[in-house]
């Protein structure tokens, strides 16, 4: 079964990432496809790589990364979220005159019609927010 | 239909709103604080025991336990799942609606 | 992707306190381009979104609310609010902005987007839909 | 004692948790969503007038402007205050408790 | 800065479904260092943040619930927990964690930390203070 | 008077931090002091130069910046949190080994004795969150 996941909560902050992340992986490892995962409202926080949580805490944005390879997940930032929050890849950092940009392995920004797409596209889609 | 709730009932009336809205025969699965729902004995208890008549209602384990919240203090009726049942209730129904 | 799909989008948060309404609205809007069958429900503090007289000039927030106006020529026209909600909040419909949508099969005739439901009614659409988003 | 809420009445404990704790004489504002408690007619309308014989009750002008309530769907009692009020009830209070 | 200010810090927050608990200890504990006359509150769902037995091997998340027990050895050792939070939740003092503190000027017996209170109780201390904070 | 107040949500997601700001320009206004801002939880995405909202819209960062700048005002973002969620300065981004800082102007990153510091310090601390 194909599933797609919304997340709309920052890491650390709110369960919510944490929920999407475990059910992602148990959801792979039943067999199913995760056809997308959408990063939505605060939820695009979990996409920068400027984040350092304490030692003997869970790092989520590795976690996501390194989920996201492994399986080859499209770990999607909604843009127009993403510039109200500050998070940035280098074409979006180079369009609004950013000195640098600060999104994490395997995460990519692009727009709202990723999360329509996936809605038509997915068998089930999930929201895991506040 | 599955539902989920996410949220303490003592603060929020995300399960109120989701059992007032849930149709006879559905799922609904308690999640993050909404496990705070599955308590026994509490001001909240009759309304789940109520809705148990009509509805199948499921707590998250990993949430009651980091919560620790054993599973005999839980309303009698409420089954406890998994990562791996959330995802078959996921899949067994035909879709998910999330009471945030 | 012939396929048609039914959308809800479920607004449960009141405007400006926080951004969900907001945001959620962009999501409709950009929504509308995909042609699916769309409709949103506005229960609980959701229905607030929908108040007519929004003035943000002294707060300095964005006063997003003329954007509902703009549903109705995106074919988005089915706005079901929860009349409990309304009730509990002190509300009635001409409490509401007068958001309309022109019918093409009917010479452009211009008829209400916002529709009052019952509880008992808006349980049943709910399970109508393919695909459920909630702000 | 300045009490602030600015939580919906309709969605939150926070307004309850803050009338429950208030002694008699203290100022309590309604801030941002919170405002939504000095809604005139509402289910939790009598918890308010029953308040307001112990406490003053105020609501930030701003946020009621932004939401589209006037002044005349206001409980009857409650006073607006603009942020200039919302200093001055900070100051002459000795301090400020935020029920969020 | 002579003056030893009464400080209370408020929590209305479950543990884990947010961060809020976690980052309000962390402030109690930096706190603790500033020699203030320093006391806890748990209202509401703060109340499950003292429930005993947490165990988040199967969540992956931080079991801080811990760091409550060092609260004696900070002196924080004043914890009032709201008795018609626990009662609305089915919880008895039973159910939360044993905090105890030694106190020095009674040949460090060990005592409780936590203390129930009436609503018109922590009504009461609330006014006592001089700087809240809210977690 | 001498004011500190507590920022708790990041920006634009709640409207703790509008309030917080109208609240200080007013307490400027009638001639009070503002001895600090204390940036925390999701309070310290208050201080990233990396958001660009939209124009129609209020830039709530850069107005904290130019809010600070004009008033001299001490706007410190916790060090714990900021770390949590990936704000970091200079310093901070050495530290933690990243390739950048995204700390706007006018914002400073200390630790929570800072905070401590303001409720000793101050006659009044209005906190603002979620």
């Amino acid at each position: 079964m194909k599933f797609s996941v919304m997340v709309n909560e920052g890491p650390y902050t709110h369960q919510a990432s944490d929920t999407a992340y475990h059910f992602i992986r148990a959801a792979l490892d039943a067999g199913h496809e995760i056809f997308r995962v959408f990063f939505y409202h605060d939820g695009v926080n979990n996409g920068t790589r400027m984040t350092t949580p304490p030692q003997d805490d869970r790092h989520i944005v590795n976690r996501w990364s390194e989920l996201g390879e492994a399986h080859d997940l499209d770990l999607v930032v909604c843009v127009a979220a993403a510039q109200r929050r500050g998070i940035a890849d280098a074409d979006e950092a180079k369009r609004n005159g950013k000195d640098g940009d600060n999104i994490a392995p395997g995460f990519r920004i692009s727009g709202l019609g990723q999360l329509i797409e996936a809605g038509i596209q997915s068998d089930r889609l999930l929201v895991f927010g506040d | 239909m599955l539902h989920t709730v996410n949220k303490s009932p003592f603060d929020s009336q995300s399960l109120k709103t989701c059992l007032g809205l849930a149709r006879s025969g559905s799922d609904i699965l308690l999640i993050e604080d909404g496990v705070y729902g599955a308590l026994v004995g509490t001001a909240h208890a009759a309304m789940l025991d109520q809705a148990l008549k009509e509805v199948s209602i499921y707590a998250l384990g990993p949430d009651l336990k980091a919560r620790g919240l054993p599973e005999d203090r839980l309303i009698r009726g409420i089954k406890v799942v998994g990562f791996d049942g959330f995802v078959e209730l996921a899949s067994a129904n035909d879709k998910v609606q999330s009471w945030l | 992707m012939s396929q048609t799909r039914k959308f809800m989008y479920i607004n449960r948060h009141a405007p400006y306190g926080t951004v969900y309404a907001l945001e959620g609205l962009e999501v409709v809007l950009i929504g509308a381009a995909f042609e699916q069958d769309v409709c949103m429900a506005f229960i609980g503090d959701g229905v607030f979104q929908l108040k007519q007289g929004q003035d943000t000039t002294d707060s300095g927030m964005k006063n997003f609310s003329p954007a509902y106006r703009a549903l109705g020529d995106y074919e988005v026209n089915r706005l079901y609010v929860e009349r409990e909600s309304l009730e509990e909040r002190g509300l009635t419909e001409a409490d509401l902005m007068p958001l309309t949508w022109e019918d093409e099969e009917d010479d452009w005739a211009e008829k209400p987007s916002i529709q009052l439901v019952s509880r008992a009614q808006l349980s049943g659409l709910l399970e109508e839909q393919d695909v459920i988003f909630n702000f």
